[in-house]
């Protein structure tokens, strides 16, 4: 498929000598919002690692953008328009908010400059106030906020957000969810990995379920929804 | 001991001034070679026992430079960019192999690289001492600040220190690449996944690293005198330093050099046989103490 | 099973001692004796390091300290006062092992690079007290005039074959004792502590006495090494206290293998003889030491002994990766 | 199972290692002497300086024939200033190469540990570096076949005591600085001049003494000491790379205009020739210096020793190791034998003709196995060739009257 | 069996575990759950003496070991396992396990005995084949499978004869058959052995599978206890961790 930007085949990752991830597929295509659903050690965050080029696959391929880029390094990964939201954030702590979003400016894969730092802050007014503070003084949500902020400043193609919502409490989720309800508007493309799967509910439009390192089910949001069998058995009770 | 005579000194301002200046001059050079040593390690958790060895060559290199050109400047820039190339050279061929790796390997590996070259001085420059003289237009007077010496060629060197030392803080503040650095220092997996090429980075720390020792080398030529074997009072010394100030921080290492240097000019006065022991002392209790130094974060 | 071990590396110490002693018969150079009489010390010393680094996993920067004090103690007390050679020694390692435990107090404290600069720091501040004390030391040209009194049960150890046969036994019940370290219990716990500090922590063992205990008795081991350089060069000098000793003990052991209990002894080997090689070859011997040193450390990774039994099929060495 | 392989492996591997270099070889034709010396380090240049004087002597006596008819072989060995390494050096020489003789070119400390070896081992050994005088004039430390080519730390002193005075009492200077290495040598130096010094010129006093660390890479804070306490003179006892550091470091603060400077180890080339902007009118002893002896054998001999040593500047360690290098020629020849014993009755209180006397013979004093006549002396300095002006050589009386009170005030007469 | 009381703990002003208060009784089997960040694993350390409590009791078979440091807690019965499998991987599994055993026997300062001493490789043998891992006991166990060392972590823990064991994730990082490997191995464990046994799992399914009752941490606090069933049935718990089924139609 042509607007495909990602596409994950039947990946295998080990840590050492055991195995987490056994033929994980998952496809994402342009402009879309994609959600990788699952419980706590299912496998989705070594899913993203995988992606970023942090854990590369033992077996199987990762291609971006038409490229085979399996186990490239996580720069490369990056320079070639991929942004990378860890699942606990990872913001400098001893940086300042802005000093955190000028480290990752850097022109996009095609030269686009989409995310100038004026309109990183007019899309998140939070960090206006706080872009003096320093990142390790800040809140869950707003160390969250600053995450995703700092991904757009290298103008990515693509995003992956690991668990944006662990931790934090309901409001801070609620806003959260907003922003990347606009981010979805704007046509950026996401892949998003969750346990939550209410907090997907507005935003990804497809979801991919995963279960001790296998994908088990593939749907739209909406027919995961209405899949009460897989929600109860994958995702809750 | 000769409490009589620090006394004297402290309460007599010709003393004072002369003191502190030569306490200064001894530190800021000192804090030169002290900074990229700190810097190498807070960013990459490499101690580099080679350190004093870019000193060595950096001064060597400005030595040759002078002679050649005449020209102090271009000999002491040539010390800097000398060992900036020499840096990377040594990053990339050697310590790089060892990241990670116990401290004793990168002791050994550092250690050889000391011997390699302080036999390259010696079959590249002789075995004897070399002298680069004071440069024609530093050979002036001293003059004298309430009674207090001060050389001109000093006050240079001061002020170039601090000038140096001044940019490498902003630079590690509020330039971009510092920045960077300062968060690879921290957290290198996520800097890379950001899109900056970690691998070059360590390179350039290792290229400022050296060149600063190159600097402190070809700047302090003039007024010591070059041996092969020479940078290894000055890798103790900064080593003191370091620790002192705690390992990774810049703004620790110019505070524990200046100390350091005034500890060693008042010291003398005072303690004329024990300056060294002191200082060893000091950085036994500073380490048992606060590990980390005055400023350092402890590393687990 | 443990005895017949015991037993086993006794009647193997005991041939080789028997076999060291039999040939100067067949090889009369003196240069023989002196290299076993050199190695014997050194390895004691390098043997030791390894105690705490291969086998606890404590880098000591400063192990010097105990070897300089024990040449420096053993040879003043022959000198100054009128005690009997053995007794001398059993008092120098009494002194070193008082010193290792203060010092060891302050040090162990500490971990990683920390311990190996304040261990480094310990030895500099030895080395400066050694040469600022002129009076009792003779400063930096070291203690003059020889050891006298170098007689013990009318063995005279001032002759070079039985100061060569003395050496050897030393060397000899030093490895023994030793290796039995290593194979107690308490070598067990080194090695658990080197693994995982926290895992031993929650089996019981008290960390800190052990880790202490075994600083003690590494510090004992290196004086006794230190004692038999001294009866060597009769006499004592400020360079067997310096840094530089320190950095031959971990050259030594790092080349000779962390992993094995000869590794050290094979490195020493290693080390004098590149040392009476490239030194009789060339004036550049920093240069060639420096460059072999770089072959190893970059080419072979680990000790020879480790990379042999790695080969033979032996298990990874344990100590540095 | 692991430990049985290891020890097998090593059993194997070190009789291998070690058998071969220890072959014992047999004693061979040629006459070898074994001469150790610094050839590494900062102050490698001592060393190869002092191989420098002794090879032209061994090519010159090898082409007239040998000695006894046989060649000399000299091996040269590097202890790097190690006490115990030139103790193991010294005896591997003797033990494994077989020389017969050793040449001992060590400083201070190499040369006390290659005493013992030479007490026990017997041979006939030459010091020719050691200047510090109780290597020979101490009975205790004194060794049958050893003995010493070199000029002595007493005698300087003494020499440097009476010039020092004469200049002081001249000038009137009597508020004197020291800043000497803190070490033995520099220490023991420093106590001996001031009390030669003050032997000739009681009124002085010592206002400020300073001990900076050998190779220290900064002397400024000493050099600003010095200053504070504002004495008419300094004595320095630094050297080579030290003193020339001391030198540019104390142009910086006009030191040498500020005061009357005495420091003995200037007299050396390559000190004069390295240090750039040479401060005109210290007081030098001449350690060695083609313009002293002014005399046209010490002349040739300074030109033979440049077109042999590629144009290097012969030290005062070259000097001590070719009268050495004679003296063990004369020593052997008059003996008949390399034999420790015999040879060492030859040299006790044997004369040789030499360049380096202003009477043109040295001679081996019999009592203390120490060299004596040779050429010593003050002068002044100035910024070009021939660097030190106006030599004073000492009065020997004078040396040797002074000598043997010192010796009998240290118990060792 | 473990009596806990208002046990709290602060990590720079902010509360990890607060004011929790919870028995275990003699015999059970009990799964600690809760969302990351609930203070699980921060409530074993404080049980095992890793950190000191800043509050509250800890009452082991009666008796007070609040603030004791781990070997103190270890030598009273009370093992533990870890989330990273914790054990010596330059020693062999018969090693690790002799190694633990000679440690509890108190022979660990011991200097005159080689090792192991008499009747330390038997039981060594003993507690592998506990746990399945009598044919691994020459192997080196920094290459055994990530599932066979988070046994050996098990076994070292159990060497010490505890009478309480501790588990922290026994199946973090494993593959969906390890899991219930290592799984039936704790429980037949559990029987066979007739220890207290507590354990923090994620997966539910292991959790309402095997746990003879259930403790629920959240935000440090304790959120529910009780069976299986009565957790399942819990609203509080429901809404904060295990999710309403009907709840997305509130959103």
């Amino acid at each position: 498929m042509s607007d495909t930007v990602l596409s994950v085949e039947a990946i295998d990752v080990f840590y050492g000598a055991s195995q987490i991830l056994f033929g994980v597929g998952l496809e994402v295509r342009q402009g879309q919002t994609m959600a990788l659903l699952g419980r706590n050690g299912a496998g989705k965050s070594t899913t993203m690692k995988a992606i970023a080029g942090l854990a590369p696959p033992r077996r199987g391929q990762v291609v971006f953008r038409g490229q085979d880029v399996t186990g490239r390094k996580p720069y490369v990964m990056a320079r070639q328009g991929l942004a990378y939201v860890p699942e606990d954030r990872q913001v400098f702590p001893d940086h300042s908010v802005q000093d955190n979003l000028v480290i990752a400016a850097k022109k996009g894969p095609a030269g686009q400059d989409d995310w100038p730092l004026t309109r990183i802050y007019d899309v998140f007014p939070l960090l206006t106030r706080l872009k003096a503070r320093v990142a390790g003084r800040l809140s869950g949500g707003e160390q969250q906020m600053l995450a995703i902020a700092r991904a757009l400043m290298g103008n990515p193609v693509m995003l992956l957000l690991d668990e944006p919502s662990e931790g934090l409490a309901p409001i801070v989720v609620a806003s959260i969810g907003t922003l990347l309800k606009q981010l979805r508007a704007i046509g950026t493309t996401v892949l998003i990995a969750e346990q939550n799967m209410h907090f997907c509910l507005g935003i990804a439009s497809d979801a991919v379920v995963i279960d001790k390192g296998q994908i088990v089910y593939r749907d739209t949001i909406a027919g995961l929804k209405a899949n009460r069998e897989v929600r109860s058995r994958y995702l809750a009770m | 001991m000769d409490l009589d005579a620090l006394l004297d000194c402290v309460t007599t301002s010709s003393c004072v001034v002369t003191q502190t200046v030569s306490g200064l001059i001894v530190g800021m050079l000192l804090f030169l070679v002290a900074a990229g040593l700190t810097l190498i390690f807070g960013v990459l958790k490499i101690v580099n026992f080679a350190h004093g060895t870019f000193y060595m060559l950096g001064a060597y290199l400005a030595y040759s430079v002078f002679v050649g050109t005449g020209s102090y400047v271009l000999g002491v820039l040539a010390g800097g960019a000398g060992m900036a190339v020499f840096g990377v050279v040594f990053e990339r061929f050697l310590i790089r192999r060892v990241y990670g790796a116990n401290v004793l390997m990168q002791l050994l590996i550092c250690y050889a690289v000391v011997l390699i070259c302080d036999d390259l001085v010696k079959i590249v420059w002789g075995p004897d001492f070399r002298a680069m003289g004071m440069p024609p237009e530093f050979q002036v007077p001293p003059f004298f600040i309430a009674g207090g010496v001060v050389p001109p060629f000093y006050l240079v060197l001061i002020a170039v220190t601090l000038l140096i030392g001044g940019a490498l803080g902003l630079g590690l503040g509020l330039t971009r690449v510092g920045k960077t650095i300062r968060a690879a220092a921290i957290n290198p997996d996520m800097v890379s996944a950001l899109g900056i090429n970690t691998t070059l980075l360590y390179s350039m720390v290792f290229a400022v690293g050296g060149m600063l020792a190159g600097l402190a080398g070809g700047l302090a030529a003039p007024v010591r005198s070059l041996t092969p074997g020479m940078g290894f009072s000055i890798l103790i010394e900064s080593f003191i330093v370091t620790v002192i100030g705690g390992m990774g921080s810049i703004a620790g290492a110019l505070i524990a050099a200046v100390v350091l240097g005034l500890i060693r000019s008042f010291g003398t006065i005072g303690f004329p046989l024990f300056t060294e022991g002191l200082m060893y002392i000091a950085m036994i209790i500073i380490l048992v103490v606060k590990p980390s130094g005055l400023f350092g974060k402890e590393i687990v | 099973m443990g005895r017949a071990h015991t037993l086993r590396d006794i009647a193997i110490g005991c041939l080789v001692v028997a076999v060291l002693a039999a040939i100067p018969w067949m090889l009369p150079g003196k240069a023989f004796q002196d290299f076993v009489i050199r190695c014997a010390s050194m390895a004691l010393f390098a043997t030791s390091l390894n105690l705490l680094v291969g086998y606890t996993g404590l880098s000591s920067f400063g192990h010097g300290l105990f070897y300089g004090l024990g040449t420096y103690s053993f040879a003043l007390l022959m000198q100054k006062t009128t005690v009997s050679l053995p007794l001398a020694f059993l008092l120098t390692l009494l002194i070193s092992a008082a010193t290792a435990v203060v010092v060891g107090a302050i040090c162990i404290r500490l971990r990683l690079i920390y311990f190996a600069f304040v261990t480094l720091a310990m030895q500099m501040l030895a080395h400066s007290v050694i040469i600022s004390w002129v009076g009792l030391t003779g400063g930096d040209q070291g203690l003059q005039g020889g050891i006298p009194r170098r007689v013990v049960a009318g063995i005279d150890l001032g002759n070079q074959y039985n100061l060569y046969v003395f050496s050897a036994a030393m060397l000899v019940i030093g490895l023994l004792l030793m290796r039995h370290i290593v194979a107690t219990t308490f070598g067990t716990s080194l090695r658990m502590i080197r693994d995982n500090e926290t895992r031993a922590a929650f089996l019981g063992i008290s960390v800190w006495r052990v880790k202490l205990t075994v600083f003690v008795l590494a510090a004992v081991f290196a004086s006794a090494g230190g004692m038999v350089m001294s009866l060597f060069v009769s006499g004592a000098y400020p360079e067997l206290i310096n840094w530089p000793i320190s950095g031959d003990a971990i050259f030594a052991i790092v080349m000779g293998g962390v992993g094995s209990f000869l590794g050290p002894t094979v490195g020493t080997m290693i080390l004098l003889l590149l040392n009476d090689v490239v030194t009789r070859q060339t004036e550049y011997y920093g240069l060639a030491l420096g460059i072999i040193i770089l072959l190893f450390a970059l080419g072979l990774r680990r000790g020879v002994l480790d990379f042999v039994t790695e080969r033979l099929g032996g298990r990874p060495a344990g100590g540095i990766h | 199972m692991r430990d049985r392989v290891g020890r097998r492996t090593v059993l194997v591997a070190s009789a291998g290692l070690l058998a071969t270099p220890w072959i014992a070889r047999a004693q061979s034709n040629p006459i070898k002497i074994g001469i150790q010396s610094i050839f590494s380090g900062p102050i490698a240049l001592l060393g190869t300086s002092s191989r420098g004087g002794i090879q032209p002597e061994i090519d010159r006596i090898n082409a007239a024939g040998g000695l006894l008819g046989r060649q000399i072989q000299p091996v040269y060995r590097d202890s790097k200033g190690q006490p115990q390494e030139a103790a193991r050096v010294a005896r591997e020489l003797v033990n494994t190469d077989g020389c017969e003789i050793l040449l001992d070119a060590e400083a201070s400390s190499g040369a006390f540990a290659v005493q013992e070896v030479v007490r026990d081992l017997g041979v006939l050994c030459v010091h020719s570096n050691s200047e510090t005088s109780s290597l020979t004039a101490d009975p205790k430390l004194r060794v049958a076949t050893a003995f010493r080519s070199t000029r002595q730390g007493v005698h300087d002193a003494i020499v440097g005591g009476a010039h020092s005075a004469k200049v002081a009492t001249e000038k009137k200077l009597s508020r004197w600085a020291t800043c000497s290495p803190d070490y033995a040598f520099g220490r023991d130096t420093t106590a001996q001049f001031l009390e030669f010094l003050k032997h000739f010129k009681p009124d002085i006093e010592v206002v400020s003494q300073s001990w900076p660390k050998l190779g220290q890479p900064d002397f400024t804070e000493v050099i600003t000491k010095i200053l504070q306490a504002r004495p008419q003179a300094l004595y320095s006892a630094l050297y080579a790379g030290d003193l020339s550091a001391f030198i540019n470091q104390g142009n910086v603060y006009a030191l040498f205009g500020a005061m009357q400077v005495f420091v003995p180890a200037m007299g050396d080339l390559p000190v004069l020739t390295a240090v750039k902007n040479l401060p005109p009118g210290i007081q030098s002893a001449a350690r060695y210096l083609p313009t002293f002896p002014d005399t046209p054998a010490n002349a040739a001999w300074y030109a033979q020793y440049r077109k042999a040593n590629g144009n290097d500047y012969p030290t005062n360690w070259s000097w001590e190791s070719a009268t050495a290098m004679r003296f063990i020629e004369a020593a052997v020849t008059t003996a008949g034998a390399t034999d420790g014993k015999k040879a060492a009755a030859a040299l006790e209180g044997l004369t040789i003709d030499s360049p380096f006397s202003t009477t043109g013979k040295v001679t081996m004093r019999a009592e203390d196995h120490t060299l004596i006549d040779y050429a010593i002396g003050w002068g002044t300095t100035v910024p070009q060739p021939p660097f030190v002006t106006g030599i004073e050589p000492g009065d020997w009386g004078q040396i040797f009257e002074l000598e043997t009170e010192w010796k009998k005030k240290n118990g060792y007469i | 069996m473990l009596q806990i009381t208002g046990l709290t703990k602060r990590f720079g002003g902010i509360s990890a575990i607060s004011d929790v208060t919870m028995t275990f009784n003699p015999g059970t089997l009990t799964a600690v759950i809760g969302p990351n960040g609930a203070g699980k694993s921060t409530f074993f350390n404080l049980i095992s003496g890793a950190f000191r409590p800043d509050a509250g009791e800890v009452l082991f078979k009666g008796e007070n070991i609040t603030g004791m440091n781990r070997a103190a807690i270890v030598r009273r019965g009370i093992g533990r396992a870890f989330q990273v499998a914790s054990f010596f991987p330059s020693m062999t599994v018969a090693e690790n396990l002799m190694a633990a055993i000679a440690a509890h026997r108190g022979q660990w300062a011991d200097l005159n005995h080689r090792f192991p001493r008499q009747g330390v490789r038997a039981r060594a043998l003993e507690v592998a084949e506990m746990l399945g891992l009598q044919d691994s006991a020459g192997v080196l166990s920094a290459n055994l499978s990530h599932g066979d060392q988070k046994l050996l972590d098990i076994a070292v823990a159990l060497a010490l004869e505890p009478s309480m064991l501790l588990l922290d994730e026994p199946t973090a990082g494993m593959g969906p058959e390890e899991r219930w490997r290592m799984i039936e191995k704790v429980q037949r464990l559990w029987q066979v052995q007739n220890l207290t046994l507590a354990f923090i799992e994620h997966d539910m399914d292991i959790v309402f599978g095997i746990a003879s009752s259930i403790r629920v941490l959240c935000y440090g606090r304790v959120l529910a206890e009780g069976t299986p069933a009565e957790i399942r049935a819990n609203p509080a718990v429901i809404e904060a961790y295990l999710g309403t089924p009907d709840a997305e139609d509130d959103l």
